[in-house]
Formats: structure tokens, C-alpha cells, sequence
């Protein structure tokens, strides 16, 4: 069984020193030898972006696509080869606003991938511009008088498109993350994390510590019902003092390839290429 | 008394039938052991507004549609202003007496009017309004003289799934017309379909063949978003995903399907994505990464006029130049774009194998005429045993499993092509990325390493070059003038030079493109070079064509015949236009 | 005053006999009347698709732009004059499936603007393929054994998404249907309205018996509090024997072109080209 | 002594203010009344990795950088080793000491070792590590001899917002660096820089000149997504909206950034959208609408090295032909590409008025290399008093109210112009779709109207094409060999040609094509025929200009000196290669 240092390409990464990717790189890897994953089963596909870099620094198969894509491009991977574990990491610009429609849409058909939005607030690697999880206010380089836009709360948007696992975590707390990536590996289905990830350079505002003072876990009430969609909308739009994480909401639905015929008879790409059409095919034609 | 040469336009509104009518008198011609070729004119609404289909009908082959027309069902009055003077002396109107076409002005032209209550007819056999149609095919086949079981049997298997009983009033209503007519029509039409006894022809639309080629080809794999005239591509693959073992998804719009093309293409599977312009263009950025990542994807671009939205359901070829150097940046593409429905066929598994051979994307040119237009084949020309699926250089399992060294999925090589394996396998984890990278798939930004790997990318351009095939010349070896083409306009371009030939001998020639892009240089100039005038006859307003000859060869054309007004071209069009131009 | 014969272009409506389209072409009409907008005051933006036809049959300023981007057009127009009354008009493909993401992005701003579905779930202009409206198990050319996605609940994705005004009325009913729009029209904000329009050439399940028998109407007890957000994201999902229309949520917030400086002068268009730039701002790079 | 004529790099790791100390030093040469030309080496990280920074300094105008360096400026030990080798004799090396640089290897090759503790001394003015870079701006002064006074007026600059107090620790860090070199390595250095005594002139970069002809052209409205290089033409505007009447939107894609634009230009705003490649492919869509809808909308696009993602920092000039032919369909365009900073400034504002002249997109196409290299521009260079904003045949509301007729937004004209009324007066409602449409703008399907808009449309370009300018010719106007270029490379060419005049008479010109599209064949085709040897000289693998040149005039090139590893040439690469290639 492969161990993190396994998992650790001799690549090293280029975030720079304190950037919450570290730990979502570490919890990755660490959640991924914990539920026994070979490396050339996984398959990490990512947009463009600073944390869509993290294929670049992981021993796994790795996928750097296009900004906004990784979804898109995913469900070709994950439909043509559904054997191979598909984790998707990628930006809040990268998912929430050049890739919104993916995430709508992927998330409906419920495929059998796990989804990480290293939400940073902010542009990382174009250098700092307001994103859509920015608050409002937030003052960059394109909204100097601060951002007059409503920040999206991605979590409620994947509740309201009928996501089957929504989950929200830190990257300052790696332990969470990990038991989180954990989960969302179990889970049979499409799996969102989105993680808070301190953007050292950029975000002087969502800090590790701004986020330390706020966040709280979900699952430290017992009591929290993860199957409840409405309270789990309103979790989704907490925000201020207290933040909250974990687990919002799951539920178990058929994925998508469960429902494909084709996919019946196992992995497509596994199927060989067919010898030969008949024929008698040509008949539809006369 | 003329046999077996004829055209027929069928004419209405849309949501009359006019489509289905066509189909299905094609199909019944073509089980008869006639040839066909159609032609359909459709606007961009569903119900409403004039729609035409025109059918020409031979023993022989057939190169192309041509503009006399014999017979028309006017299924409107409309039908019968708008296509009358296409009519030919001693030609007829076959229509609904309810219209109330007026006879004389047509009697005038020397043109029949075969009034027949096809509606009253429908009703009394049974039936509905709806099945007016239906009877104008019976009626169709009463003047022509062609005999009503091909017709039987295109009602029987259209009805098939609504049960016995439509069927049986279906029949009723087409025998009812058919009698009407002969009862008071007689046999007096000069032009007439008779059966003739071979092995039943194919009648299949340009995007069915590049369908069927596509799957004899290997493909397993297609994801779209619709768009007129693509749409049927990814729709033909849909209804046999499940017995060919294809994964088929529509998605939620063009950026996503070829994204989820390359990703499926990226991981192994022969991988289709159809779509027209308007779809190409927000596939635009994904071709590149394509391009980078050495995914083999397989597009197919069914032109329809533009800029914009244009005409939704009309046909151009206005995209080659587009086409060829779509997204920043440089890579190899393969561009083809085949003109009769056996290139077409072909195209849809040459695609397969090029696109897997050099690893990078195929786009398959083609446009709303030839993707809709129904044609005979004999069955022999859509050869599957020519086909062999060629992945390249592809490692399988067994290839992986005796590897020593570090996979290098980007192993630079004299070809310029790498070895590929899937992901997968212990022995070949490996990353990829749309930024340049090193061999083994990291990013990297050293002046060195971009200049070998692009270096190495752009290679397999010139190899491909090498196996694009010649264009074909058609008719003579040397001739006054010669026509220069590509794509759908071969059909009427070579009907054109026939007439021309049979006229005055070696008056033209006709030299076709379907392998365009990388250019076949060497292949081609010596063909330019020989021709005596050469005349690029395109659907474009630019020459795009001309124009990519000159880039390439430096060769000139001494003159163009365009056409851009969402029609095809006709022969009789291209023989007056190089009258003008000449 | 403008009548609604004057709304009505002499270019008659191409829709099949008994589309829905008739009834959300008359009710907009009438409901521009009703609160008395001058022809020359109004732009109606569409996409591409049946529904999208509609500003070509109508009397008022029209620009039918690309299949899925008029909310993206229309912010523009909105942004450089904000004087225009600017309405959208456009397919559930359109809007949900190719414009999702402009969607998602337009609402978090707040435009002030009007945002009406034709919803027929299913692609209308392109003969008939499901549509992300479709319901689970929709049969089409593109879904023969029936669609094997989740419909998108497009109020409750608009309501994730922090609108201000979200509503559905249904082509059959256009009384409620014309206060609607006016309701939308009066909004200051983003107001949404999801359409129910029967196609009857291609949607042979959702047709206007379908609809007549389940829908009823939010307003109608008057104790229900648009400004829930919980409740109206109850309602939003609500699917089955009965379908709730209605105005779901209603909420006063600033309109962007409100917080934008630059049109605290007024339209943009309306302030003229400015004359020259001073020589000074040369010193800004010395 | 030399005074007034070297190069400087100063080199380091990503985050350390390699790219503000360059700027800085820039900014500050030019307050000395010197000539600047810098280059910009920058990786795509945040934080980490090797970036420098290149500037050329001299009292008399700069062409171009070029490859000998005098002065490297280390911030890393990295630095060393990698710029070492540009070194000339004589030149020297300031790095802070504790790098711990090895004197030896460096003095072998004539080359001085200039330790200075600059953390340190940073410290010990009561700063921080961070001010290394203040400190080596110091040092870089002492060893030069260049007056204190500029680098202060620099460092109060960027510190104004942050306080007195940060100013006054800068300064004396500075000093301090200053005071060190003056102490322990005396006037030694053979290159030194003086101030002169001119009106200072602008440092100012290919992105800020453009966008600065942008607003003194009249742009109100500029919409975008964030993607390197493009996005600083956006954040200059944005950064003046609030002070010039801009409504400026980040959107949250290209694709909506266009489609805005468009929007926002339809209802009369004299807009810009500035992008790179991968954004430009996902407008391709947009354009073609705007097109067809006769939208006046300007984009820029500063090329990066494709295919794909690429090099997102790097330079490449590879998106010309997919420029000139993107989307579906035919539609007229026009499209500029400078290469000086004078050349970007009237771009920005002629494509203001060709846009609205035309109603049709133009693209102004750039490069990294051109957007990000700050440069010396004299003011009167910058001349505002040259800008007339023309808005073409534009109807104004008092124009509208003298209407007598229903108002035809399409108006079939000779020109193909058709008056153009923005939405809003009483007299002017009209619709407009991005479906072939008649004059009024109603959807039509005919022939005869698509004919005759679709001529309209096209039309323009050839109106255009008569207002593109010839290309220009720098040096002797017959030499032996022309070099051709576009764009950025103008500046090294120029040099280029500069170097081998001076070493033989009429050994080069230069043919420099700033208007490409439409291309002006009648004005170019005298001056290609007039070349003896045609060189052409591009930032990409297929040189794309000479592909265009002989599509459009069937001049072929004897040679082509092509780069593509995203550095941009230099003019001695061009010398070299030229010797090859002929
Ligand atoms: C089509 C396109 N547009 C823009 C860009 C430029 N770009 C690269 S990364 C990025 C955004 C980065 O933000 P995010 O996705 O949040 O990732 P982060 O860097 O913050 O991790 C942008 C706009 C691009 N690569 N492609
Ligand atoms: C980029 C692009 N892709 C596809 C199309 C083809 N297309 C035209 S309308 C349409 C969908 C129509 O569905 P909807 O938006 O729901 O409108 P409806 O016709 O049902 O009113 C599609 C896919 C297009 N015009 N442009
Ligand atoms: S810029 Fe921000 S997100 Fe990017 S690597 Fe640095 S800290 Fe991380
Ligand atoms: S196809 Fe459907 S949506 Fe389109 S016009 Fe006909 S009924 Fe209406
Ligand atoms: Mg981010
Ligand atoms: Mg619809």
C-alpha cells in the first residue's frame, strides 16, 4: 500500500511559503493512503490556478486542464474509465466563476467524484483580483472601492442543484480535511469540498487566524442531521462570527454511470474496441 | 415516355410532413433499385413557413441534383407560386383540390395540374387530415407509374411502431390516392418510375455515413450539445450507444463536450463530438489544449452560414480558414472534408485513426447540405472490411507491464510521436498539463525544453502531411478549364463539368479536396499546376479555398464562382457563373 | 400611451398553433402597458431558441443575441444605459443549460433588470432533446430510455444564488402571468420568472392539462411571507401533484448600477463622450 | 568611463521586488532624464523561482535591448549562475554578502564582485530583510554614480500611501547601500550614469499606452476576466473609472466580458475588452455576433506562447492567422498590432474610431513582451492633440427627430455603412438579431436579402482596407536584405538593422506592419516587390505573417528568422540567424 511520501512527486511545489494549498496537498495524500488508493488508480484533474497545481506535485495520475474546465473534462475521464478515482482540485475563480456551469450541471448527474475548491477568496495567480467568493466589500485590484457584488455561497448553490454530499473544511485544520476527503471518497456519488485556504500573498483579510476565530464543526453537535436539505441551506448561509464546516448535507442517490447501459459491463475503456460492426446494420438504411 | 430520370420537389409547410414525405419517397425509390439523390430546404421553425424537398431519381448514378423538375406535390398553395417555374413543359402539379390551384396559368406554361383530394381521401379511407401526405405519396406513385408496395413498404416500417391498424389505414389512404389518379389521370405523364431488379442501395444523409464510419471505426464515445445540422450525428450514435457498447452524453453545452471529449479521449476511448460553427467556436479553447495534451478527439463541424447565427438551417462552406487556425498558439491539426457519402463514411473512421495516429485533434468538415442530403449507396461502397482500427503507437497492458525505465508520456522522438499509454497502469502513472511541459508531463518553463517539445508537436504536422491524400481529379486528364473544390460542392461541380464534357469534349475537369489540412503541398501543385484555367467554385463569400492554395503554393486561381445564400449549389448555377467569368 | 396593438410588431409570430410562447408575448405586452412603458424605453434582449423569437414579433427595442448569452448582453446594455427597462427573454435551454453560468453571476449582482424563462423543458427550436428542466426519465432523441439526470430546480439554484426577486407563473394562466410581470417590472433588482410554457409540438408530457392540474398559486394564501428565504427554497423544490406559482421571494436589496460611480451621473450613453483628457495624467508615469 | 549606455539586469527570486526594484530603477533613470528600454523575464508563480528584470538605460533614444549586460544586480546566488555568463569584461556583480558568491570564477572572467551586506545595512537603518531590494536600488546607484535624488523621488512615490515613516527607513536604507559601495569600491566601475537635463518623459508599458489611447479615444466602458498579459490594460482603466466616466466590469468569464462589451457598445459606449489568447478563444463566438450584428467593440489581445495554457508569462506572436479568421462564417474585422509605445497609444485610440467607423470588432493584438516592457516615451510622442474621436455615421438624437421614415438600422448602402442609431429615441426602435435579418433587422431566410446584407457586411472591409496604412520601412530604402515583421519585433529588427548599416551601408531595412487586417495589399505589395531579399522575422513556428503576405499578395519570402521559446529576440539573435539563413 502506497504511503504519503509515495504519493510526494520529487517535483516540489511552488505555493508560496504558508499558502493553505500545503495542507490540502497533505490532507489529500493523507486521505488518499488511508482508504488504500494505488497511485495509478487516481487520477487528479485540475483547472489553472495556484491550487490547480497540485497535480503537478502528486505521484498520481494527474490531468492540468484548462481555467474552469476540470469538471467538464472529469466527466469524460470518470464516464470513459469510471475504475480510476477521480478527485477534482481547483480555485473558487477556476470552479465558481469561469467553470459555474459545470458545477451546476456535474453536480445533477451525481457522478462518482470527489470535487475540492481550494477557496482562497481571491485570484491567486493572476495576482490578486476580487473572486465570487470574495465578500462584498473586499477591495482589490478590479473593485478598488471594494467589490459591489453578493459573494456566491457555493455550498448553497450545490444544495439547490441537488449535490449528494456537500461539505465544507480549512486548510488550517488538516485533520478535519483529511477525515473529510476521507468521507468524500466513501461517498458513492459527487462529493464538493469546499475548503478555506488562506491565500498568504493575496487575501489579507481571510486569514488563517480570521478563519481560526470564526470556524466551527458541524459534527461536534451530535445531533446535526446531515440528511436535512433545509438546514443545511441555512448552514450553507451562515457567515460572520461563526462559520460553520464539516459535513452539510448527504444523502445517497443512483450516480450516473450506475445508469448508463453501456457501463453495465464494467469501465468502457476496459471493454476493448469493439471487433466488428455487422453488416445488417446497413438494413436501417434500405 | 421518359423512364428513371426525373426530379420531384415535394413542397409545404413545416409540420406538414414535407420531411418525412421526402424521406420516405426516397426510401421507397431506393427499394425499387432506383437512385437518389435529395435535397431538402428547410426554415428554422417548427410549424409554418414554406419547406421544400427535392428528389431526383435515375437508374444510373446519380453525381448531383440538377434544376429541371418534373413533378411537384404542392402541399400549399405557396408551393405551387414558388416552384412552378421550375417546372419543365409537360411537367405537373400534383395538390389538394381544396387549394384551388388555379389550371391555366400553368396550362399556359404547358405544366399538368393533377388536383386530387388528397385530405377528402384520407378521411374517406379512414384516416385523418394528417394523412394528406400520405396520400399525396400515393397519388406521387400513381402519376409516375411506380409501384405501390416500395411505397407499402416505406408506410409499414414508418408505422411500425403505432401498430397494424394505422398501418392498414396508412395503406388505404396512399392506394386511394394512387387509384384517384390513375382513375382520372390515366397514364398521360410523359415521365415515369419503374422498378428495376438489383441489390438494394443504402439511402443515407452525410451525417448518418460519418456516423456509421465513426462506429465501424472504433469510436465508442460521444458527447454533444445540440446544434443544427451537427445534431444528427450524436443522435444516430445515441440510438445504438447501448448495442454498440457507446457512452453517449449530451451536455450542457459545447465547451463541456469536447472538454469531456478530451477527458474521455485522454483516458482511452475513440471519442465523436459533433457540432456546426456556432459550437466549433466555443470548442475553440479546448482545441488547443487538445492539441497540447496530444488528446485524440474527433470533431465534426457541419457548416451552416454565417457570421452568427446566421441561417440555422441552411448550408455554407464559410469555416475552412476558421477551422484551420482556431485557438492561440500553434499545434497540428488534421482537417477533412468529404464531399459524397462514401467519403463521408470514410472520413468518420479515417478520423478515428488519424486522430489516435498522430495524437492530436481531427476535425471532419462538412456542411448542412451534405449532412442532411440523402443519397443512395450501393452497399459495396460502404465497405467495412476496408476499415482497420489503427491506435498508433499505443502501449497496451502487456507493452507497460515490460517497461524498465520511467514512462515519458511526452518522449520526444524523431516523429515527433510519443508512445501513449492510458492512465491506469502501475507502470505509467503520469501527469499532463495544458502548459508546456517536459517529457514526463511536468511544467516547466525553460527556453530549451519548450523549444524540443513544440518542436517535436509540430512535427507530427509534417508527418501527417505526408499521408494526407491527393486531391481527385475528375473527368478528364487535361481540359480547358479546370473547377477547384472541396467538400459537398464536388457533386454539383461534377455534374457540372459532365454536361460541359458532353457539350464539347475535354471542355473541363474537376480537381477535390477532401484532405486539406496539413496541406498536401507536393500532392497537389503538380494537379494545379497542370491545369490549363483553374476555377475555385466554393460556398463561401472569400474563396477560402483559393485563397489557402495561394498561402500554401503560391498558386493562383484565374477565377472563383461563390455562392452564399444558404443553397447549394446547382451544375446549371456553376455552368452559367463560368460563362461569366471566363 | 402605448397600446398593446402597438407592441406587436406586423412581423406575426412563426410559433406552432397553441405554443406557450403566445401567452408570455401577450402577457409581457400587457404588462409593459399596464405600467406604462414608452416602445422606444424598452429592451427586450433574447438568446436563441423558440421562446428567444419573441423580441422579433415585437414593438419595443430588440436584440436577439446568442444561444445562452443574453444575460450577459443584457448586462452590458444595462450598464452603459440604465435607462433602458431591459427584459430577457429565453429558453430553459438557453438560460439554464448554455447560460447557466451567467445566470449563477448575473442574480449576485443585483442588475436591475427582468429575467423571464420560457421554460418548455425541452429544446423547442432543435426539435425536441431534453432540457435541464426535463424531469428524471424524460424520454427524447437524446435520452431514449429517459433522461438519467436531476431536473434543475432553477428558483431554488436563483435563490442559492441570492436573487432578490424570484417568481413562476405559467404560460396558460396569463392573468397571473401579466401581474407578474408587472410585479417583476416594479422590482428594483433582479426579478426572475420561470415560465411554464407548454411546447406542444415536442413536449407531449408537460403540456397545459399537465400543468392546469397541479399548479396553484403561492399568493393566493395570504399568509405566505415572501421574505422567507427558507420557505420559499421549500417551495422552489415542491414537485409533483402540485406545483406552486407564484412570487416564491422578494427582497430589497442595492441594485449594482446604484453602487457603480460612475452612473451616479446618470446613463452612461446619456453623458456624452468626455471632450478631452487633461495633459496630467501623462505625469502619472513620470 | 562609459556614461550613459549600459544594461542592467537585476535577477532574483519571485516575491523578492525583482519586478518593482526593476520598475523603480526605470522610473528613476528616467526622472534622471535618461532613455529607457526594459525587459521583463517573469515566471508563473507567486512566490519563488528565477524572475529578472532587464533595463537599458542611455541618453540617446533606445530601439531595443540588447544581449551584453554591464551590470547584474543578484538577489540570489541562482542570479549568478544564470546571468553571469551576459556579463561583458569589466562588468560587475552586486549581490548581498552573505550569498556568499564565489569572487573567483567571476573575476577569471573579468567581472567584479560587488559584496554589499544589504540585509544587513537594511537592518541596521532600522528596516527589514525586505528592504534588501531598497538596498540594492542604493547600491546600484552608488556604483553607477547616479544622483541619490532620483531613487528618493522613487522610493517616495511608492511609499507615499504607507507613510512618512516607511519613506524615511527607505530612504536610509538606500543611503546606506549608497554610502557602502561608495565607501568600499570607490568610482572603479567603468559604466556610469549621469542625469541630463530634459522634460522627463513617461515610463510607460505597451498595456498602459494603449489604454491610455483608449481613453483619450473615448472609451467609457471596458469589460474583462483577469488573464495575463491582458489584464493590466483593464486595471489601468479601472483603476481611472471612477475619475473619467468609465463603467468597468470584471465579469466572471470571457465569454460574458464579450458578450458584455457588445451589449454595452450596441446601446452606444465606445468599449474594450482586453484578454489574452485563451480568453480571445472563448470570444470567438461573440465576435462573430458582433459582426454580424454590426457592433462596434475593440479587443485586445496580448498574445502569450501557445498552444493552450502554455507559457502564461511568456511572450509569443502565434494568434495572428487565428485572429484574422476566427468564428464561423465571414464578417469584416480589423486588426492592429504595434510595437512601439507611440504605436500602442494611437492603436488604442484609432481602433476607438475604426470600430465605430467600420461597426465592426477590431483587434488590437499585442504580445507579453509588448504589454509588460516599460519603456521612455517623450510626452509630445503621446499626442493628445492628434486624437479626434469619430464615431462614423452615427445619428445623433437631433439627427433622429428629423426622421421622416421608419428607421432601418440595415440600410442597404453603397458603402456598406449603414447610418447607425443607438436604442432609446422614439424614431429609432428597431431589433437586431444575430440571424441573417432584412434592413429593419427582422429575421429573414431569403436568398435575395442574404445576398444583399451579406454584401453589405463585407463590403466594409474593403472600405476599410483603403484606410489601412502601408507598412513602414525603416533604414535605407534599398538594401540588401528587407527583414519583415509586425508587432513587438520591430524594436530588435530595428536595432537589428541598425547594428549591420553600421558595420556595411545599406546591408538591411526593415518593413514593419502595424495594420494587418484588412491587409493593404495595394500599399505593401510596392515595397515587398521592392525588397531584394525578404526576410521574415516572427515570434512564432510558422511565421504566420509570411503565410498571410503570400495568401494575400502571392509574394513568397526567400527566408523566415522565427522564435517561439517565449523570450522575445533580441537583436543579436537576429544578426546571427540572418547569417544562416542566407
Ligand atoms: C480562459 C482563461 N482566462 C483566464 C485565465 C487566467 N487565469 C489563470 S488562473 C486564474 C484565476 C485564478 O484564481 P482561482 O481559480 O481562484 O485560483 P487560485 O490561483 O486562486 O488558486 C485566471 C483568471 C486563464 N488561464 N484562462
Ligand atoms: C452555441 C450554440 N449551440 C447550440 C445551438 C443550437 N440551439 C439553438 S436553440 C437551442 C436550444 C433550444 O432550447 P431552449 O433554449 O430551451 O429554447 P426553446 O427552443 O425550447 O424555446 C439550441 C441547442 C446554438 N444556436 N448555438
Ligand atoms: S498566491 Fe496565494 S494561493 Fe497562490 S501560492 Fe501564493 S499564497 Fe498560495
Ligand atoms: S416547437 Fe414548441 S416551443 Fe417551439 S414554437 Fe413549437 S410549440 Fe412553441
Ligand atoms: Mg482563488
Ligand atoms: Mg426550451
Amino acid at each position: 500500500m502506497p504511503t504519503v511520501q509515495d504519493y510526494t512527486s520529487v517535483h516540489r511545489p511552488t505555493w508560496c511559503p504558508g499558502c493553505g494549498n500545503y495542507g490540502i496537498w497533505n490532507s489529500l495524500k493523507a486521505a488518499l493512503v488511508n482508504q488504500n488508493y494505488e497511485l495509478h488508480d487516481v487520477l487528479i484533474v485540475s483547472g489553472i490556478g495556484c491550487g490547480s497545481k497540485l497535480p503537478d506535485y502528486t505521484e498520481a495520475n494527474g490531468l492540468m486542464t484548462l481555467h474552469g474546465r476540470p469538471l467538464a473534462v472529469a466527466t469524460g475521464c470518470h464516464l470513459a474509465n469510471h475504475d480510476l478515482k477521480v478527485v477534482i482540485t481547483h480555485g473558487d475563480g477556476d470552479g465558481y466563476s469561469m467553470g459555474g456551469n459545470h458545477f451546476l450541471h456535474t453536480i445533477r448527474r451525481n457522478l462518482d467524484i470527489v470535487d475540492i475548491y481550494q477557496d482562497n477568496k481571491v485570484y491567486g495567480l493572476t495576482k490578486g483580483q476580487y473572486s465570487p467568493t470574495s465578500d462584498k466589500g473586499y477591495k482589490s485590484k478590479t473593485s478598488l472601492g471594494g467589490s459591489i457584488e453578493e459573494a456566491v455561497f457555493p455550498l448553497a448553490v450545490a444544495l439547490a442543484a441537488g449535490a449528494t454530499f456537500v461539505s465544507r473544511s480549512f486548510a488550517g485544520d488538516t485533520d478535519q480535511l483529511t477525515w473529510l476527503i476521507e468521507q468524500a471518497l466513501q461517498h458513492k456519488g459527487y462529493a464538493m469540498i469546499d475548503v478555506f485556504q488562506p491565500c498568504v500573498s493575496f487575501n489579507k483579510i481571510n486569514t488563517y487566524q480570521w478563519y481560526q476565530e470564526r470556524v466551527y464543526k458541524l459534527q461536534d453537535d451530535p445531533n446535526y442531521d446531515t440528511s436535512n436539505l433545509d438546514l443545511a441551506f441555512q448552514k450553507a448561509r451562515e457567515w460572520g462570527d461563526r462559520i460553520p464546516t464539516g459535513i452539510f448535507y448527504q444523502v445517497q442517490r443512483p450516480t450516473y454511470a450506475e445508469q448508463v447501459p453501456t457501463l453495465g459491463k464494467g469501465a468502457l475503456v476496459k471493454q476493448g474496441l469493439r471487433n466488428s460492426v455487422p453488416e445488417s446494420i446497413k438494413n436501417e438504411f434500405v | 415516355m421518359v423512364t428513371n430520370n426525373m426530379t420531384i420537389i415535394i413542397g409545404g409547410d413545416a409540420g406538414q410532413g414535407v420531411e418525412s414525405s421526402g424521406a420516405g419517397f426516397c426510401k421507397a425509390l431506393a427499394r425499387g433499385g432506383l437512385h437518389v439523390y435529395s435535397v431538402q430546404d428547410n426554415r428554422s421553425r417548427i410549424r409554418g413557413g414554406h419547406n421544400f424537398y427535392t428528389i431526383r431519381a435515375q437508374a444510373d448514378p446519380i453525381r448531383s441534383w440538377t434544376e429541371p423538375v418534373h413533378l411537384l406535390v404542392a402541399l400549399t398553395k405557396e408551393s405551387v407560386e414558388i416552384h412552378a417555374s421550375k417546372l419543365v413543359k409537360g411537367g405537373a402539379v400534383i395538390c389538394d383540390s381544396s387549394l384551388k390551384v388555379e389550371a391555366e396559368p400553368l396550362e399556359q406554361a404547358g405544366i399538368k395540374l393533377i388536383n386530387v383530394p388528397l385530405a377528402q381521401l384520407a378521411k374517406d379511407s379512414g384516416g385523418s387530415k394528417v394523412m394528406s401526405n400520405t396520400a399525396a405519396l400515393g397519388a406521387l406513385a400513381g402519376l409516375t407509374q411506380f409501384p405501390m408496395k416500395y411505397i407499402q413498404s416505406v408506410i409499414h416500417d414508418n408505422f411500425k411502431k403505432k401498430g397494424e391498424k394505422i398501418i392498414d389505414i396508412n395503406y388505404k389512404v396512399a392506394q386511394a390516392a394512387y387509384d384517384y389518379v390513375v382513375e382520372h389521370y390515366g397514364r398521360s405523364f410523359e415521365w415515369n418510375l419503374q422498378a428495376v431488379d438489383v441489390e438494394p442501395r443504402m439511402v443515407i444523409n452525410g451525417n448518418h455515413a460519418i456516423a456509421l464510419g465513426a462506429l465501424v471505426g472504433g469510436c465508442n464515445y460521444t458527447s454533444a450539445y445540440p446544434m443544427t445540422p451537427g445534431t444528427s450525428v450524436f443522435e444516430w450514435l445515441t440510438t445504438h450507444a447501448d448495442e454498440y457498447g457507446i457512452v453517449s452524453k449530451q451536455m450542457e453545452d459545447e465547451i463541456s463536450a469536447i472538454c469531456a471529449g478530451i477527458g474521455a479521449a485522454h483516458v482511452g476511448a475513440r471519442v465523436i463530438v459533433p457540432t456546426s460553427g456556432g459550437g466549433f467556436s466555443l470548442m475553440v479553447e479546448a482545441l488547443g489544449f487538445a492539441g497540447m495534451i496530444e488528446a485524440p478527439i474527433v470533431i465534426v463541424n457541419a457548416q451552416r452560414p454565417g457570421p452568427s447565427t446566421g441561417f440555422a438551417t441552411r448550408t455554407e462552406q464559410s469555416d475552412l480558414l476558421f477551422i484551420i487556425y482556431a485557438s492561440q498558439g500553434e499545434f497540428p491539426r488534421i482537417v477533412l472534408a468529404p464531399g459524397t457519402t462514401k467519403q463521408c463514411f470514410e472520413a468518420g473512421a479515417r478520423a478515428m485513426n488519424l486522430s489516435e495516429k498522430y495524437q492530436t485533434p481531427v476535425i471532419i468538415l462538412t456542411d448542412a447540405y451534405l449532412a442532411n442530403s440523402f443519397r443512395t449507396v450501393n452497399k459495396s461502397d460502404i465497405d467495412f472490411s476496408s476499415i482497420t482500427i489503427d491506435r498508433g503507437e499505443f502501449l497496451t497492458d502487456a507493452d507497460l507491464d515490460k517497461l524498465t525505465e520511467k514512462y515519458k508520456r511526452y518522449l520526444i522522438t524523431e516523429s515527433g510521436i510519443s508512445p501513449r499509454a492510458i492512465p491506469g497502469h502501475p507502470k505509467a502513472i503520469f501527469r499532463t498539463t495544458s502548459d508546456e511541459h517536459n517529457e514526463i508531463g511536468e511544467i516547466v518553463e525553460e527556453a530549451d525544453i519548450r523549444n524540443r517539445m513544440h518542436t517535436k508537436r509540430m512535427k507530427k504536422l509534417e508527418l501527417a502531411r505526408q499521408e494526407m491524400r491527393a486531391p481527385d481529379l475528375y473527368g478528364p486528364a487535361q481540359a480547358d478549364v479546370t473547377l477547384v473544390c472541396w467538400g459537398s460542392t464536388i457533386s454539383e461541380a461534377h455534374e457540372a463539368i459532365h454536361m460541359l464534357n458532353s457539350e464539347k469534349k475535354d471542355a473541363a475537369n474537376l480537381l477535390h479536396f477532401v484532405d486539406i489540412w496539413p496541406f498536401p503541398v507536393e500532392k497537389a501543385t503538380p494537379f494545379l499546376e497542370n491545369a490549363k484555367k483553374r476555377v475555385a467554385v466554393e460556398g463561401n463569400y472569400t474563396a477560402q479555398l483559393a485563397q489557402l492554395i495561394r498561402a500554401e503554393t503560391g498558386i493562383n486561381m484565374d477565377a472563383t464562382i461563390l455562392k452564399f445564400d444558404g443553397r447549394p449549389f446547382s451544375p446549371e448555377y456553376i455552368i452559367n457563373k463560368l460563362k461569366e467569368v471566363l
